[in-house]
């Protein structure tokens, strides 16, 4: 199947984000964020809770705040201790939080630097290698056929998700999400060790990837299948759950800041910034990234709202390449969110789904099942779940998250998965070279709906442009839901950074932005 | 349908009071013909008869059933009584017009998703100038002020919102009910309006696709709207509960 | 959606088809059987049961059997008796078997054929204007949306079928079909009055035609739309249970010796002879008949098989072409079986459809759900049953019988119909338009698998021509199925017709034939 | 799963012992707020706890509901017993070999589908040539002669050709069991056996997707096979269960 859609729109869009992201990034970059501070804290070796069960990389970065001081970064200070005392960043830390950096006699920055440099370019080759052991893991054992099938479990509990995610990928499941406890996004920390708690969800912590990860490489090992992990980066701590995630050897991340802005309402400065520290380590650790623009269309109609999931995919885009992202990690979101009522719905889902296909060829798009218009006939929810993996084995989706029957009811059950898994299954066997072998009409319902959406992103990325991202989001133009800029979840945690700012591992991994950052500096002053 | 029974009626298969079911479950046990029998023994254990069951699907140390039983059991449908918000349900013209005749001033609503809880989509349905499915939301009444606090609100800011504002009404919409995460939040919220002195002065209603208004009620809530419910139920429920509260 | 298919070979089939039924015609005009003789007495206005339940048409049928009389026809002798004593057919019917024939004075065939003939086009004329009555009425409803959603009641007690047909035809079904009871077919008689004991289905019988047929028309009437009303006429009583069908306002039935044959063992002669007769009276009544190819893939395997029903279509319509029946009354059976484990079975299933359609573009084609890959995982059956809703609005089918969740369990309940009818609502308003949107891609696996079919098809009949249809069936060309043709139920009731044979009806709606017929008889002698 | 205790074990929604069920209906009786609590009643009447009702749809005259209810009671897994049919399967080969060495001559079964039931497709797949799902059918056994009478065998009919044919097996297929036809039928069919003092003699098996051996041997048969079934297996039962006898 091919859509006869005319480049030179998909080309202007591009550019478009391009401008859209231009202002933003130069914007991010002279600030950082505690999320970010952390997440370097973590990366050069600070870990656990302290006797309140608060993690000691929010005791640092707490303290440098209240002080005054952490507009350094934090590696700076914790590099200061390090060196002076000559001890592990652990217990650097600790000498932080009690105060030891106003005892100490503080070392050049050229001295800090060369320590700091030194230090992330050892943690990045170890995550490196780590990452290629588990590249080569993925190639040995091989992947399941596309689309992978996608499920998540939410049981709140670590020891329940495990046996449940385990008998999931016996079943088939190429990829397991844990999803994490209502209200999770909003903490401004991440909750250690392993968890039994949780609400719609597991928190997501280090222990739980890691008791999660050894689970399933046993199965896939058993199985003879990679078994892929994916959780949550979005929220107050997406830097930090990326390094948790590459600790860990997760494979994917929900990672998308224009999601926490509209969805859980964290401040758009602050979000923007941790993402792009958190796609810089995804693009370096091999992340796959899942973006969020399938939620829009959970608020926003998917009919008249269609556009603004492929506007916001172009920013996405953009946004992923600023960090050095390859396409090939994009898991830009979309969704079959088309009202069953409507008469040839099924037809705009394939114009969408084809469409958001041709513009992103190399991305692994990550396709959403029906939610918003299941109800609790469960019967009638199987159906709707027949045509989306229609939809996905036809115009060939990658990653591709199963209907859950119980949708309206409830965070799935076990047979819900089961369920899931049958129906994929009989799908992309029974439909699974359909979209070879048909053509669309040209100029007929689906060519025309797939032009429709796609001009109309175009035109909507003409006005973003012009007002700035911030002023749009302002204005309501994403899932019809509108965030001012200085309001919102987490604000107080970001700050402008000051001109002797260290943070070794951003310097690494920006490269080139690395110049045209220190050049930006340069023409500010 | 003809010639029932209503003080004993059962399930209807294919056949008048035939009593047939369908399920399906889940049994933690390898799948086999010993799970097999043991989800028939469940079903008798429960009193059903004849159980059958249809489909056994391995699912890799559980195991799915699809079953058929009969149930013995009848319920007289005559003597049901359900407690259900009964008003009648006005326009958004009407409603207008009632306000202005009867209260002579503008009703202030407040509303918002509490607790943990963000699902705004029902919340917004109910309050925002474009409505749902055809029917205009709260804010485009004209007798009507509705402040829509949004999602995830703290029921302490809901109540010190609704004193600061002078709100009539409390709207709260509660999607989230895993965990009874709902019922926790929501007697929290009648909690607070007691301690503040409010509850006997503002109208509190809930909604959400498992509220209903037996449920609401037996919580001490005035009302409950579950699915399917637009502005102009609500707004006619507030609007003559503060009709009938001047009148006493 | 257009297959690029060879016209040459449809020419071919049809050709061949003709050559296949030539011979077999040639020799069904040579012969009678019971049912055709008690079709005529009922249509002459014989009707009713005698004190031990027996109909009276077969009282007087079995009497000139014995009595070697049934050579000349029934309506011959009961001529006889109307023109000696002036009395009503039902009274001649029961002077008959009391013996009177014997002690009546035979008038000349010449004096009998003037009271038939007039008495046959009185008859035929009345229920002509039934049948434009109904028409009528057809047209000020109108007539649902196609497909057309047909759906089974099988209660086994007509009181009780009346209700959830009513029910049913209130949740939107087009077409209502009373399932018989298990065995019925083999009956060589139509048991009478209402009945409420029957076995997975209810009697066919005049008055339970009569009381669903008016139960339907006041549903019809109050909803604006006319429901449909199918009855089974195949079997060893399908000339009477015709006119039944049409003394009772019956639109469809389900007609076809072929079906008797392979899946009832009803003897060949006796059952062709009996079509002839029945699609006689479908093609002057306007009822459309349903044909039951697609009975074949329950037993053969829909892949390897395929063409098979499609070869017997084309027989199927030549013998109904030659019983004067326009291509709008000739349902067609074909039927979505192809295993659901079978990779691109959905593209398989696509092309045998929209092969179906373009070969009997006129054809009101009914089309079967999934039936023998429906296990007892209703959820299963639920997207399979999706897909056949799918294909059926894609590739525009007619008569659509709803799949059924419980088919490999029991006889439809309620909600079986009620969901049935959700899934088809949904596929036909969300796929409305697809069909006319795809193109088959030239010479990909679609366009090659109605290639292939097609080609096959004609083959086979090839075969048949040379072997002859009799020889064919025997062999197990159809179906997989082996039939004898001096084997088989109801062998008896077939005889040969003497020389001065009467029957007013087949003489009045032969028409253009009888000359023919004649011929035969001359050149015979 | 771990940690699962087999003499108590229930439904296994998301959570360990949840005894999370699924359920689907018709109730006779018109939609509304009515007929979802005369739903819900019904399952606490049945033993259920804390009845859900997610859907609930107007069938114009009934209503038809989806619910989700926890189911109370458990079942003693460790207890469950099954009778089954306890035997080595052999292959077609290792059969006829069986045949050869142990009774040295052709073993002769008979079978087809009784009564008033014409589904041959399962005594097919156990008895004609091609078999099914690339198991070769009986007729291709070289030890074994095969004789399939087809659809609608009177009972008095397939004993006859028993006797005529001197068969050492009788299989019977019966697909349809609406209103019990299958057990009037087969109660009858071993009457005539009894009757005929064949009984002991002929080895008496049934097959079908709704048999199991359990319900073979309540009706007084040897043995019985439900669903996937195939030549094998049944000749496997057959030629051991002659030898034993032969042995005896
Ligand atoms: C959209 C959606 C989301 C969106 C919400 C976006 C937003 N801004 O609202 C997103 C993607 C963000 C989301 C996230 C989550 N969701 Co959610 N989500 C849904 C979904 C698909 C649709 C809900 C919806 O919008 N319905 C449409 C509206 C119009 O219907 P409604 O709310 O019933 O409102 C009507 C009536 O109820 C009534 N009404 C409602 N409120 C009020 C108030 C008053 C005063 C009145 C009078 C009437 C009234 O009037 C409305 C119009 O008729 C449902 C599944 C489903 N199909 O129902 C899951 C669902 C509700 N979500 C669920 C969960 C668990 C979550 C998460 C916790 C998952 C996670 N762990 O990450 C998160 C966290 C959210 C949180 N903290 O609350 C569960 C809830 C399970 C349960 N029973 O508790 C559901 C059922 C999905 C599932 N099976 O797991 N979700
Ligand atoms: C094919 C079919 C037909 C075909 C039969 C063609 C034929 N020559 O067999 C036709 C179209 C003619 C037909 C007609 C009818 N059918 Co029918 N049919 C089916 C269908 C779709 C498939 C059955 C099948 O072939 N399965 C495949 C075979 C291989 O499976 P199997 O029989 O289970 O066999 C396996 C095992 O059970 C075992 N086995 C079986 N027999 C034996 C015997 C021995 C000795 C052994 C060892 C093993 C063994 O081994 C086999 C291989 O593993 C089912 C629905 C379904 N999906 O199950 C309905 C079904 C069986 N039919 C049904 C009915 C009611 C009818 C009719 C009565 C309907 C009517 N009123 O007109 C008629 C009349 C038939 C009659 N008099 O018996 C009902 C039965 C309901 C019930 N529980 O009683 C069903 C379930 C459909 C429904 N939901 O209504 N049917
Ligand atoms: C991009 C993205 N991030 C995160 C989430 C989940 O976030 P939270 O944990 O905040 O509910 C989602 C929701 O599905 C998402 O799409
Ligand atoms: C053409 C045709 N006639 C008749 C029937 C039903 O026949 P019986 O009543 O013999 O089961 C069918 C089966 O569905 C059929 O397809």
């Amino acid at each position: 199947m091919h859509l006869p859609i005319d480049p030179s729109l998909i080309e202007r869009s591009r550019l478009l984000a391009e401008r859209i992201a231009r202002p933003v990034l130069s914007q991010i970059k002279l600030q950082s964020t505690v999320s970010i501070e952390r997440a370097v804290l973590r990366l050069l070796g600070v870990d656990g809770v302290d006797r309140d069960g608060i993690p000691w990389p929010n005791r640092v970065v707490d303290y440098l705040l209240e002080n005054g001081m952490l507009e350094r970064g934090a590696a700076y200070w914790l590099g200061q201790v390090v060196l002076d005392q000559n001890c592990s960043a652990q217990l650097a830390a600790s000498e932080i939080v009690r105060g030891s950096l106003s005892r100490i006699k503080e070392k050049p920055l050229a001295e800090i630097r060369e320590w700091g440099d030194v230090r992330a370019a050892e943690r990045l080759s170890f995550l490196r290698q780590n990452r290629e052991k588990r590249s080569e893991k993925r190639e040995t054992l091989g992947l399941g056929q596309k689309p992978w099938k996608y499920l998540i479990v939410a049981t709140g509990n670590i020891y329940e998700d495990i046996p449940q995610a385990v008998a999931a990928a016996r079943q088939g499941a190429d990829i397991i999400a844990v999803i994490r406890t209502t209200g999770q996004s909003l903490l401004d920390y991440v909750p250690y060790g392993p968890t039994t708690e949780g609400m719609g969800g597991t928190y997501a912590t280090g222990e739980n990837f890691h008791l999660m990860r050894q689970a399933l490489d046993e199965v896939g090992a058993e199985l003879g299948r990679y078994i892929r992990l994916v959780n949550y980066a979005s929220g107050l701590c997406m830097p930090e759950i990326t390094v948790l995630a590459a600790q860990n050897g997760l494979d994917m991340l929900l990672n998308d800041a224009l999601y926490g802005i509209l969805f859980r309402d964290i401040n758009i400065r602050r979000t923007l910034t941790d993402q792009h520290f958190s796609r810089l380590l995804c693009a370096s650790f091999g992340i796959t990234i899942n973006t969020g623009e399938d939620n829009y269309l959970t608020t926003a109609d998917a009919v008249e709202e269609g556009h603004t999931v492929l506007a916001s995919q172009f920013i996405n885009e953009r946004f992923a390449l600023e960090a050095g992202m390859k396409p090939e990690l994009m898991g830009l979101g979309h969704a079959f969110e088309i009202d069953p009522n409507r008469e040839d719905g099924l037809l705009d889902e394939i114009a969408m789904a084809q469409l958001v296909r041709q513009v992103f060829p190399d991305a692994p798009l990550k396709y959403m099942p029906p939610t918003k218009h299941i109800n609790g006939n469960v019967f009638r929810a199987y159906a709707q779940n027949t045509l989306f993996n229609l939809v996905s084995a036809m115009t060939h989706q990658d990653i591709h998250l199963l209907g859950m029957l119980t949708e309206a009811i409830h965070t799935p059950f076990l047979s819900d998965r089961y369920l899931g898994l049958l129906n994929a299954d009989y799908l992309f066997k029974t439909a699974r070279h359909l979209g070879e072998e048909l053509e669309v009409k040209e100029g007929g319902r689906i060519a025309l709906r797939a032009e429709e959406v796609l001009s109309a992103a175009t035109s909507m990325l003409e006005e973003v442009e012009q007002a700035g991202l911030f002023e749009a989001i302002a204005a309501g133009r994403f899932a019809a839901i509108c965030r001012k800029s200085d309001e919102g979840k987490g604000k107080d945690g970001v700050f402008l950074k000051s001109e002797n700012y260290f943070n070794p591992f951003s310097d690494q991994l920006e490269g080139r932005e690395k110049v045209i950052n220190q050049a930006t500096f340069a023409a500010k002053k | 349908m003809n010639n029932i029974d209503l003080t004993k009626v059962r399930p209807y298969g294919d056949t008048l009071d035939d009593g047939m079911m369908q399920f399906s479950f889940t049994l933690p046990v390898p799948c086999g013909p010993q799970a097999m029998e043991a989800a028939k023994v469940l079903l008798l254990g429960q009193g059903f008869e004849n159980p059958a069951v249809t489909a056994m699907e391995d699912m890799k140390g559980t195991t799915y059933f699809v079953a058929y039983a009969r149930c013995p059991k009848a319920v007289n449908f005559s003597e049901i009584y359900v407690p259900t918000v009964d008003f009648p349900v006005f326009e958004m013209e009407e409603v207008n017009e009632l306000i202005a005749k009867e209260l002579g001033r503008k009703v202030t609503v407040i509303g918002g998703c509490t607790g943990s809880d963000a699902h705004t989509v029902g919340i917004d349905a109910i309050m925002n100038m474009k409505g749902f499915h055809g029917h205009y939301g709260l804010e485009r009444y004209s007798g009507i002020r509705a402040i829509n606090l949004g999602a995830q609100v703290p029921n302490e800011t809901m109540v010190a919102r609704a004193i600061q504002e002078g709100a009539d009404a409390i709207l709260v919409s509660q999607v989230v009910t895993q965990k009874n995460a709902h019922v926790n939040n929501l007697t929290n919220l009648i909690e607070i309006l007691e301690a503040e002195g409010l509850r006997q002065k503002v109208i509190a209603v809930i909604g959400g696709p498992r509220i209903s208004h037996e449920f609401a009620t037996e919580l001490g809530f005035d009302a409950g709207f579950g699915p399917h419910s637009y502005a102009e139920d609500v707004a006619s429920f507030v609007v003559q509960e503060l009709i009938r509260r001047k009148k006493n």
